[in-house]
Formats: structure tokens, C-alpha cells, sequence
């Protein structure tokens, strides 16, 4: 099994892999893709417009998000970093509740204590983000290990960067999940950066997937480009997985097309060739030319797709913009799941300030 | 009623907590078939499995991460840290996550673990076998803590810990695992938190204290009471949340506070006590707090006897009270 | 003197102990040719080469970890941690190994590491960008701890930190990195720690105060000011050592004590400045003693200005301090 | 490189390695092992007496120790854990010192400070242990990145067991070390056990040395209980690290014939007969074997060595037992190089209290 290792599925797939995505999924795939890149281009100019505090975006990594959450059930749980917000579209969650959260407005269902793309949706089995590094990766193999005793035919899948891999739950996460044959999935979506740090710097492991290695249990190398290689990937693993099989990692290869975030400014530590060379490997346009291939759209309805995405997006922006406000006393809600009566009192005191009192400096 | 060591009545609790649900199970590390290295697990693999007494690789993160993510799906792990000072590993994983899951989630997403851990001084355990640590958790918005002191507070609490639906960091002290027992309830018993218990009650100055350093303080009590000194000890149990009332109530009562706990006393668990003290009794307060605590400095091997408090230096304390104001 | 910006100011501080000593470098995450994501570390990768400033991979753990394989070797490292919030996987290497090190080798191991790390609220930077930690490493003995508030004494306590035998935590106010400037020596520049500065003299009442929210402060005196309130504004920047002797004495003079601190209230750095004041300013003391900080809730994004203390919270504290007592 | 990983070196060596070890040094090596098992036994004892307060003994892992100690220089630097009381002895700490640090006395070079086996000889370039599990690794990475900087012809060293791989440490430090090729050789002892948890329960990687692969550089698999494989084993990577080849991971195949400490009771989790099958290849008794074929020792010298093993222990042990405690002051030295007005203020306090207030109960 560890010799999987060293092998690079490609789109052609290999014997004994599921059956590649039908033109109609791939048709629906495409479109997921396309809201999910409409969104990133919106919410870099809300960003710019102070109508969001930030955003980060997922360009580049449309295939690898959409291919994986294809490949899962209802019942599964995703343990998402804050750029999967692909997988949570394709999942179900409404562009309302996104962009309630991105806004922090009073229906965010995280009630606006958290950043932008730090979702949660429990609906969907996707779980609250945090901004630490890596912390989701032992989660996911804690709720795989629950599955275990009562979620017969479920998986857990994780995502999360290249950097992640260096991270100590990385580490841990894998090492349980190899000791108890848990069923995960472990998700590296290697965009090559972690913010400044390109890969190679990273770690001198040749392959990110080959660290599975050193925990018992396979890895895979995957195009990350190629929503459909995607799929069959984390079809495979989550075979194994709800077979008893153990856990599986998946490298999907993508690029960071955009900045890390709002907050970055790529241009002081890589080239605008290198990233040009990238976007020649778009995974839009890899699956709009093989749609286009098999005939299955051209530009007319292409540019209906793009207009679809876009009106969707306004007209959840201009709803979510019209919510009002979060309620300044829900500052003192879910820290526990009743108020201590020092926490009670705080809520006093706060309320007794006012709000008009206003921001510090 | 049995009569048990505090470490027996863990035990019991623990067993009591797996017998009524069968969704409680133990993750740590030596804690199956050793039956953890103070026995408080011996015989509970025996009798529900490896699959509910879980015997982890080292890893405090793999450990309460990987009890995060059972909580999270809906079971009730119970994650036991050897001992309290390599809890460390586990840090971001508490107090970046477990301690803020509710909140950060809008509630969609409670966690409910409850982390065991020994702690304290006077096992001869040097630096790293003998830290109180209560002071960082306490500080963490989103976790409870508690520290019992007697066998009935320890499964009682523990099993209010299981079943209550918040992170509760649970810490044990160790160096009164066997020297102290005690008739403790059969079957379900709970405790509620944030509720103080007046161990010893008393009218010249107030003693507060918890864990190992209640048994301390009342013997400094029992001292004081042959001099004609009449202290109250109040035994807090759960720091967080904190008793205050009770704690304010006993000063308005008595008017002095001696403040105790193994920890280095900077920025201690006893500051917010002295704090709390100075914002809500500052009227009743006759004479300044005292503080009698672990020093400023790490934990030693040689001369625990020396860092630690004990019974002399509360006296000193209380009369240096009683002398002022 | 020149006019810097706060993190100007820290970024003059790391070319000046870098161009002093060849053994002075510099780790962390995105600092080399990014410059660090608050620019504090801008051009030095550039004149000190990648030898010396050093993009490490994404650890915490292995950045403090090998800064003290550094340090024990004779270096003198300066680690960056990119946040605050993001220091707890280095926890315990910070609190188990560099607090410890000289004391459990009994002398023989100096361990001479600088953590720097941007901290606190009000970049709208939500749970995990905002946190105020000082707490946890104020009670963790054999740290120094230190959080300028100027750009004067961003650089001057700083240098001194290099220069220190002993491990500095070094805690710089992110929100003012930018929106305060101040003349800032050239070259050497020394401000010595444990030594509180006076921001404004004041007779009716003492305001304590450390980084953010020393500005924050002395408007909430300013706007006193205008009702004939002498508030005097006392800026700590040394938390451990902590310059006792002045916190005690503005009290002596005032009679009345706020303080204030972005973190968390419960257990947070200023239980200790209060319980400091309840044992050695209690004769002083006018009225009870007021705490006005971050509420004992997660740190949150939406409503971050409800959460931080601001000027008004701070001017209501103190008005309720001057009815008191 | 990464092929080395699967290789298993035999004491007969490979094509390429550093010649054996003289018969000599052989023998040199076998004082020092029958010293060590004599300070185990004694030690035991001592500690059942009252007469030290805990100890962890390296019975079984005496070749590996002294092995991997005559392979490094004095410059080199040790990063131990609290099992590696051979390495500490070979390069020249004194069996007084020694004792006086598992008494805790006056002389006691950590100042009473630490539990027994926390040892740090400073002119030995043996850094002070601590107990929480494998967190000098990242040390001996960051002085390896030192002696890049001015250390030429140096390497450090850690030495960590079984259940340290899976500490963050080991993930970081690791990774540290691929990432700026370090000059660090990673030594880890695989006695079996970690605590109670059998080797095959803390990881499923096949073997802990190929948990290098993950990080991009050699790991070899070395038999701990022949002294001179794993001695060549050490030169081989001390070769590499001071070329500038970077790291080495070495797992020395031992077991863990003792308790785990004199707190332990190995009966509560594996059989006398497991214990039986691992002494069958006692260290020892191997490298004794060896010496009486090849006609350097015979039963009346090994008597001999034995004898004057005892003799320096009684010795030693004697003299520190006179040493006179640790000053109750000294408490607060080398919290910081010099004590904060807080510190003097807390020793003239606790002076004033005097040690005759005794302990608490
Ligand atoms: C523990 C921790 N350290 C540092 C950071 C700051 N930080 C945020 S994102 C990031 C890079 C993450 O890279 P990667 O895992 O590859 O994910 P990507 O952003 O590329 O999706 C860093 C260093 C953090 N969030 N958490
Ligand atoms: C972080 C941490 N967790 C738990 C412990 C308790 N503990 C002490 S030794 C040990 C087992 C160590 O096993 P291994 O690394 O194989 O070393 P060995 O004792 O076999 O030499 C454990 C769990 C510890 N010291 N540190
Ligand atoms: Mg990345
Ligand atoms: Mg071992």
C-alpha cells in the first residue's frame, strides 16, 4: 500500500478506480466552479470597498474543492480550513448563509464572531473553522473514531494546506489515524505557498502525499486541476475508509492563483511569470475546454453560467446587506451554554456603557 | 456511602459515568490494561474495553484533538493528561479550539470533553511532576475548572463534569490521592460548580484554598483554633465558576483574607481572588490580603518542602492578619 | 532621533542589535523576503542575508524549539511569532524548556531567546488575530515579559531585551504600530526593564495601563481633564519585572486605583496589579479598586468594540472610583 | 537516499562504512556498559532504600548508548532525554556527579533543582534534560543551525525513544532539520515500550527510521545491541552531518529489559516471558561473548571488571551521601541570572518562615 505512495493518478484513471464523473456532473461541477471564482472576484472588491473586513480566496483551487466534495456523502464530515468555501457550496450551504457570515451580520450563523471565511454549517456537517494551522486535521480523526462506534458507512475527510503538513496536528492526526485505522480522509490541497513560503521550503519531502508513509497507511498524488481525477481520488480513499480499510492522503496539486488573503501582497516574494504560468493551467478552463470538447456547452451558454453566477451572487449580497446588525449583548452568548452569573453581570455592565459609547482609538 | 481514597473515588466516578452512558469513553495515555499510573482507570478496561478505555500514542495534541472531534460527533470523551504539566502539548488544542468551539461556531458546534489531569506539589516530583497550571485554564474564557479536595467532591464533581454540556478541565490532587479518604455516595452523585464549600467555619479571618492546600489550611485552622483564633476555610471547588459570592460573603463576615495555592504566586489563581476582594469587600476588608503560595520560581526537586506551603506559613499569614488594620 | 512609526521603531531596533552583533538573527514565519505581514522585519533579509533572517516552515513548536538550540549553542536569537493567537503550539517549549532552562541546569544553560509576537484587539482581526496572552507567560516564572507602548520604547526595550541574559517575551501593540509615531533615538538605545513610566502625573486617581491601551488611557484623562480630574497615567512596560514600587506608589498618592488591560478579566495580568495594591497599598486605598478590560468571552469580530476597553469605559470606571469610598 | 531507510545495518557493515571497532575499544566499551548496568542495579536499590527518590534504568540499552557515545568528538553536542545516563558517563561525566545529581545534594551540578536522571554536564557539552517527552529534538536542530554558523566540524545529537516519535518535537525538529540540512544526528532508542504501550501501538510505520523519508532524509535501522553497528552507524551519519549532507535518522533496535522507572510495574503490561526472549540478547552478554572468542576477556577479568565497577559505585555513592544538602536560599537562583526585587523579597520571606517550619502534610 505505501508503494501508492509514489503513483500520480491522472484524469485517465487507473484499473479498479471508480467510473470518471458523467458530462452532466461535470456540467454541474463546472458550475459550482464557476460561482465559486465569481464569489472570490466579488469579495475582493467588497473587501477593497470596506463592505467586507477580508477575504480570502480559492482561485486555483475550484477543482481540487469541488472534485473532493463531490466524492462525499450527506453524512460525512468535512473538517474545513478557511479556503474551503467550494466544498461548502457544493455541500449545500446557501450563498446567503456565506455571505451573512462574510458580513457578520445578525443572521451569520456563526453570530459574527468570527473573520470572514471562518463558516460553520452544522446542516451540512461542516465544521467551524479556526484560524490555527493544522488544528482541524484531529478533529477530523477524533469524530472518524466516534464513527467507529456508532456512524457505520460514514468518513471524515480533513482539509487543509501545504503548510498544515508542518503543523503538530498533522503529526498527531495522522499517527492516530494510522494506529486506530480510522476512517479519514486526509485533504492537502498544496497550493504551493503558505502565504510567502513556497513549498520546496516547506519540507524536503519529495511528495506531500508520501508522508502518509511514515504513519502506515497510503498517499496519494493528485491533479488538483482535473475535478474529475479529484473525485475519483477521494471516492477511492472514502471506499477504504467506510470499508475498514483506514485512513488515506491525498495531494491534490494545485496553484494559489490570488493573494493569500486581502491582507497579502503577493508581488514581494513571486513572480508574475510564475503565476501566469499557473493560469495556463486554470481548472476552469481545463473543464470548460473538455465540456466544450464533448459538447456539452459553448460560449453562449458559458457566458449564461458566468451570468447566473453573478446575479446569484448580487442578489444574496443585496439581502445579506440589508440584515441588520449583531445584537451587541450576544457578545456574552455561547461562551458556555448558559450565561455564569459573572458573565450575567459583565452583560450588565456592558449594556449600562452603551453602545454609543463607542470604539476604543 | 463507601469509604474511599480520593483516587478510588476518581475511580468510581469514572465507572459510574461509563455504566450510565454509553456514550463516556477514556482516551489517554497508560490507561488501559496499566490502569493509568496513579490507578485511577485500574479495572475500567477490564470492564468496558479497549474501544472505551483507549490507550493513546504519545501525544497530549493526538489526545484532545482527536477527544474534540469525538465530542463534536456526540460522544463524551473524558481525556486524561498524565500529569498536568505536559498538558502543554495539548495548549492550542484547549485554548485555541476546545475552550472556543461554542462560541465560535454560534453554538452549532458545543464540545463537550472533559480533561483529567494530576496535578500539584509533594511527590518529590521536581520541575515537571508537580506544576498547578489552574491559573492559565482559568484565565481561557470557555472552560470550566475544577479542583476537588475530597473523595465525595471528587466523583461527585466529575460526574457533574460528564454531564455537564461545557469543556471542563478537571485536575486532581495528587499528593492527596491516597492520604486522604472518606465516605463517599454509591451510584449517580453529583456536585454542583460554582459552589464553594465552607470546610470549617470560623469568624477572626477567612482562609480560601482548594485542592491539596485545603487539608493544609485546615490543619493551620486546627493551630490558630488552639491560640483562640477562629478561621473559616472555604474549600472554592470550582474556579471557574467561581463561588464569588461566598467568597465575599466569608470577608464581609470576617473582615481577613489568607489566600492559598501551590502555584507561583504572580499572577495566580489567588490575584483574582485578592482582586475580587479588593473591587467587592473592599469596605469589609480590615487588614490587607495575604497570599500564601508557591514562589516565583519553577517548581524545585530538593526543596519542594521549602516552595511549598504548608501549614506554618498559613499561621504566620492569619496572625500577620489579625495584627494589622 | 528620527519620527518612527511603533513597528518603524521595532523594525530600527532589529537592524540596530543586528549590525551590534554578528550573533543576533532573526526566525519566524514570512519575515525574509515578505518582510514579515506587518512589515516589521522589512529590508533586513536584504542586508542581513537569509543566514540571518530565516524563513522557517509553518511551526511554532520548531521556531521557539530550535531558537533555544540556538541560544544554548551562544546565538542570540530573536524568534517572530506572526501572532499572538498563534504562540500556543510553541507553549510548551516556552513554558517547559526556555522558562526553565537556566534554572533546572542549575546555572549551567542560560537560555537567552527573545519572542516577539504583535498582540491585541482592535484590527478587527477576530478570535484568532486579537488576543492579548501577557497572562499566561507573567505567571510562568523564569520569563521577562515586556510590552512598549511608544515607538521610543518599542526600540529602547527592544535592544534591552537583546541584550538580556534571560528569556524576553516581547509583546508589540499591533493596532498603534502605525497610528502612533514618536521621535526615536538613532543608534543604541536603552530602556531598562522593571522601571514603569509616568505617562501623565495625576492626583486624583491612578490609571494603569500597558501597550494599546496607554493611548486609550490618557484620552479617558484628557476627557477627565475637562471635568477638573487629575488623572495620572501610569504605562508598565516591564509586566515581569514589574516596577512594584511605582504601582504602589501613584496609589500612595491617589488613593484610587483603575486598571486597565485588553485580555480577559478573570485571572488576567491586572487581578495581580489588584491584589498587589489589596496587600501593599491597602492603607492607601480610597475606594475599591476598578478593573476595566476585555469581558470573559472569547474575543470576538462583530462586536470587538463592544469587547475592548475604550475611553469612555475607562472614564466611568474612574468617576465611579471618585464617587466611592 | 531515502532507500537507506529501508536498510538494516548488520555489525558484519557494509561496503563503504567505518572500519569496526578494535578489540580495545571493545573492550573499552564493555567497562563501560558492565559500569552502567552496575549503577542500574545499585540504583534500584538505592531508591527502594529511601536513599534516592526515583530512578529510570538503561539496562538493555547499554550497547546503543555507548555505542552511539564513542562515535561523536567532545565538541559535538547531546541533546539526551532522562534514559541516557551511559552516553553522559563515556564522555566523561564523573560517576560522583552522577550521584550527587540522583541525591539532589549541595553538590549536585543542577543544584538539587531537578529529579534524579535530569542530569546537564555542562564541560561535557551534555545539555540538561527535562521530562516532558522529545522536546530537545528541536533543541539539537537550532544548535545544529548554530554550528552551521560557526561550529564547522560539529554535529549534534539527540537521543529520544520509541514513544518520542510521536511528539511534536520529533514532527518539527525533523522537518527543521530536512528543510536546513542540518548537521543533527536523531538517535532513537526503540526499546519496545513507551511507558506501557508496546511499540506496535504507538505507530503503524513499519519502522521509526523510515519516518525520515517524510522529511527528506536518510533513516537506518541499526541492531542496539551489537556496540559496534551502532557506533558505525553514528560515525556514518556524523560523516554525513559535518560534510554538509545534512541529518541522519538512527533507530537502534533495543528493548527495555527494567521497569520504566522504579514508579512502574512492567508486570501490569507484558509477560516474563517477553522479557526472557529480549535478555537472551542482553547486550552484555553479547559483546562479552564476543571478547572471550576473540581471547580478550576471560571469566576471571570479567569478575575483575565487575569488581571495580562496584567498588567505584560504593565509592562514589559514599562520598556523596557526605555532601550536605542544598541550601534552602538557593531556591530562588537561576530563575534569572539574577534575582528580581520580587525574588529577594520572596527568599527573605521564606527565610523568615525557616526550614524548620517543615513540610506541608
Ligand atoms: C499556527 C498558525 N501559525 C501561523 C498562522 C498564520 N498563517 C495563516 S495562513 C498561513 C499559511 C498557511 O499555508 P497553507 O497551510 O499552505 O494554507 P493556504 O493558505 O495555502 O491555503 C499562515 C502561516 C496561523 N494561522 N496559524
Ligand atoms: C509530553 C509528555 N507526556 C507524557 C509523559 C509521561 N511519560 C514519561 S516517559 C513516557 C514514555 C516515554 O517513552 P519513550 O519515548 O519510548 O522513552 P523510554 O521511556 O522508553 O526511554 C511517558 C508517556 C511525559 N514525560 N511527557
Ligand atoms: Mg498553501
Ligand atoms: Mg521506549
Amino acid at each position: 500500500m505505501v508503494e501508492a505512495a509514489r503513483t500520480t493518478l491522472t484524469s485517465s484513471g487507473e484499473a479498479g478506480s471508480p467510473a470518471g464523473l458523467s458530462v452532466e456532473r461535470l456540467n454541474d461541477a463546472y458550475r459550482w466552479m464557476v460561482l465559486a471564482r465569481v464569489i472570490d472576484e466579488r469579495c475582493l472588491t467588497l473587501q477593497r470597498q470596506g463592505r467586507i473586513g477580508f477575504y480570502a480566496p480559492l482561485s486555483g483551487q475550484e477543482a481540487a474543492q469541488v472534485g473532493a466534495a463531490f466524492a462525499l456523502q450527506a453524512d460525512d464530515w468535512v473538517f474545513p480550513a478557511y479556503r474551503e468555501l467550494g466544498v461548502a457550496l457544493v455541500r449545500g450551504a446557501s450563498l446567503r448563509s456565506v455571505i451573512d457570515q462574510l458580513i457578520g451580520n445578525a443572521e451569520d450563523l456563526v453570530r459574527g464572531t468570527q473573520m470572514p471565511n471562518h463558516f460553520a454549517f452544522r446542516a451540512q456537517n461542516y465544521v467551524s473553522v479556526s484560524s490555527p494551522i493544522g488544528t482541524q486535521i484531529t478533529h477530523a480523526v477524533g469524530a472518524a473514531m466516534a464513527m467507529q462506534r456508532r456512524g457505520a458507512g460514514r468518513a471524515t475527510i480533513a482539509f487543509f494546506g501545504d503548510g498544515a503538513t508542518s503543523s503538530n496536528d498533522f503529526h498527531a492526526g495522522l499517527n492516530f489515524a494510522g494506529v486506530f485505522r480510522t476512517p479519514t480522509i486526509f485533504f492537502c490541497q498544496n497550493n504551493q505557498w503558505a502565504i510567502s513560503l513556497p513549498r520546496a521550503q516547506q519540507t524536503r519531502s519529495p511528495t506531500l502525499a508520501q508522508k502518509s508513509e511514515a504513519y502506515g497507511f497510503p498517499g496519494i498524488v493528485v491533479d488538483g486541476n482535473d475535478v474529475d481525477a479529484v473525485c475519483r481520488a477521494v471516492l477511492e480513499a472514502r471506499t477504504r475508509a467506510v470499508a475498514g480499510e483506514g485512513p488515506t492522503l491525498i495531494e491534490a496539486q494545485v496553484y494559489r492563483l490570488g493573494p493569500h488573503s486581502t491582507s497579502d501582497d503577493p508581488h514581494r516574494y513571486r513572480s508574475d511569470e510564475a503565476v501566469a504560468a499557473a493560469r495556463a493551467r486554470d481548472p476552469l478552463q481545463l473543464l470548460k475546454q473538455r465540456l466544450v470538447d464533448a459538447g456539452a456547452l459553448d460560449d453562449a451558454t458559458d457566458q449564461k453560467v458566468w451570468g447566473a453566477a453573478r446575479s446569484a451572487m448580487s442578489a444574496a449580497l443585496e439581502e445579506a446587506e440589508k440584515v441588520a446588525p449583531v445584537e451587541p449583548s450576544s457578545l456574552f452568548d455561547n461562551v458556555f451554554e448558559s450565561l455564569t452569573p459573572r458573565l450575567e453581570e459583565e452583560r450588565s455592565e456592558s449594556a449600562a456603557v452603551g453602545p454609543g459609547a463607542g470604539a476604543g482609538r | 456511602m463507601t469509604e474511599l481514597t480520593l483516587v478510588q473515588a476518581v475511580n468510581r466516578g469514572l465507572q459510574e459515568a461509563m455504566r450510565q452512558d454509553p456514550d463516556v469513553l477514556l482516551l489517554g495515555e497508560d490507561i488501559g490494561v496499566n490502569g493509568g499510573v496513579f490507578r485511577a482507570t485500574e479495572g475500567l478496561q477490564k470492564e468496558f474495553g479497549a474501544e472505551r478505555v483507549i490507550d493513546t500514542p504519545l501525544s497530549e495534541t493526538g489526545i484532545v484533538g482527536s477527544a474534540i472531534g469525538m465530542a463534536l460527533y456526540g460522544l463524551k470523551p473524558i481525556a486524561e493528561i498524565q500529569f498536568q504539566d505536559f498538558i502543554y502539548p495539548a495548549f492550542d488544542q484547549i485554548v485555541s479550539e476546545l475552550a472556543k468551539f461554542r462560541y465560535r461556531s454560534g453554538g452549532q458546534y458545543p464540545c463537550h470533553v472533559v480533561v483529567r489531569a494530576p496535578y500539584g506539589g509533594g511527590i518529590k516530583g521536581g520541575l515537571y511532576h508537580s506544576q498547578s497550571t489552574e491559573a492559565y485554564f482559568c484565565h481561557t474564557a470557555g472552560l470550566k475548572v475544577v479542583i476537588p479536595s475530597t473523595p465525595a467532591d471528587a466523583k461527585g464533581l466529575l460526574l457533574t463534569a460528564v454531564h455537564d454540556p461545557d469543556p471542563v478541565m478537571f485536575f486532581e490532587p495528587k499528593r492527596i490521592y491516597r492520604s486522604v479518604s472518606g465516605e463517599v455516595p454509591d451510584g449517580d452523585h453529583r456536585v454542583p460548580f460554582g459552589e464553594a464549600r465552607v470546610a470549617r467555619e470560623g469568624t477572626d479571618l477567612s482562609i480560601f484554598a482548594y485542592g491539596a492546600m485545603v487539608p493544609t489550611a485546615l490543619e493551620a485552622a486546627e493551630a490558630l483554633a488552639r491560640d483562640q483564633i477562629s478561621a473559616e476555610v472555604v474549600d472554592l471547588r470550582s474556579l471557574v465558576p467561581l463561588d464569588e459570592r461566598a467568597v465575599v460573603a466569608s470577608v464581609e463576615k470576617t473582615g481577613r483574607a489568607v489566600i492559598v495555592h501551590e502555584a507561583a504566586r504572580f499572577c495566580g489563581f489567588g490575584a483574582e481572588l485578592a482582586a475580587l476582594l479588593a473591587e467587592r469587600a473592599f469596605y469589609s476588608l480590615k487588614a490587607p490580603v495575604q497570599r500564601v503560595t508557591g514562589y516565583d520560581t519553577p517548581f524545585p526537586y530538593a526543596l519542594e518542602n521549602v516552595y511549598l506551603p504548608n501549614a506554618a506559613r498559613i499561621e504566620l499569614a492569619a496572625r500577620a492578619s489579625l495584627r494589622a488594620g
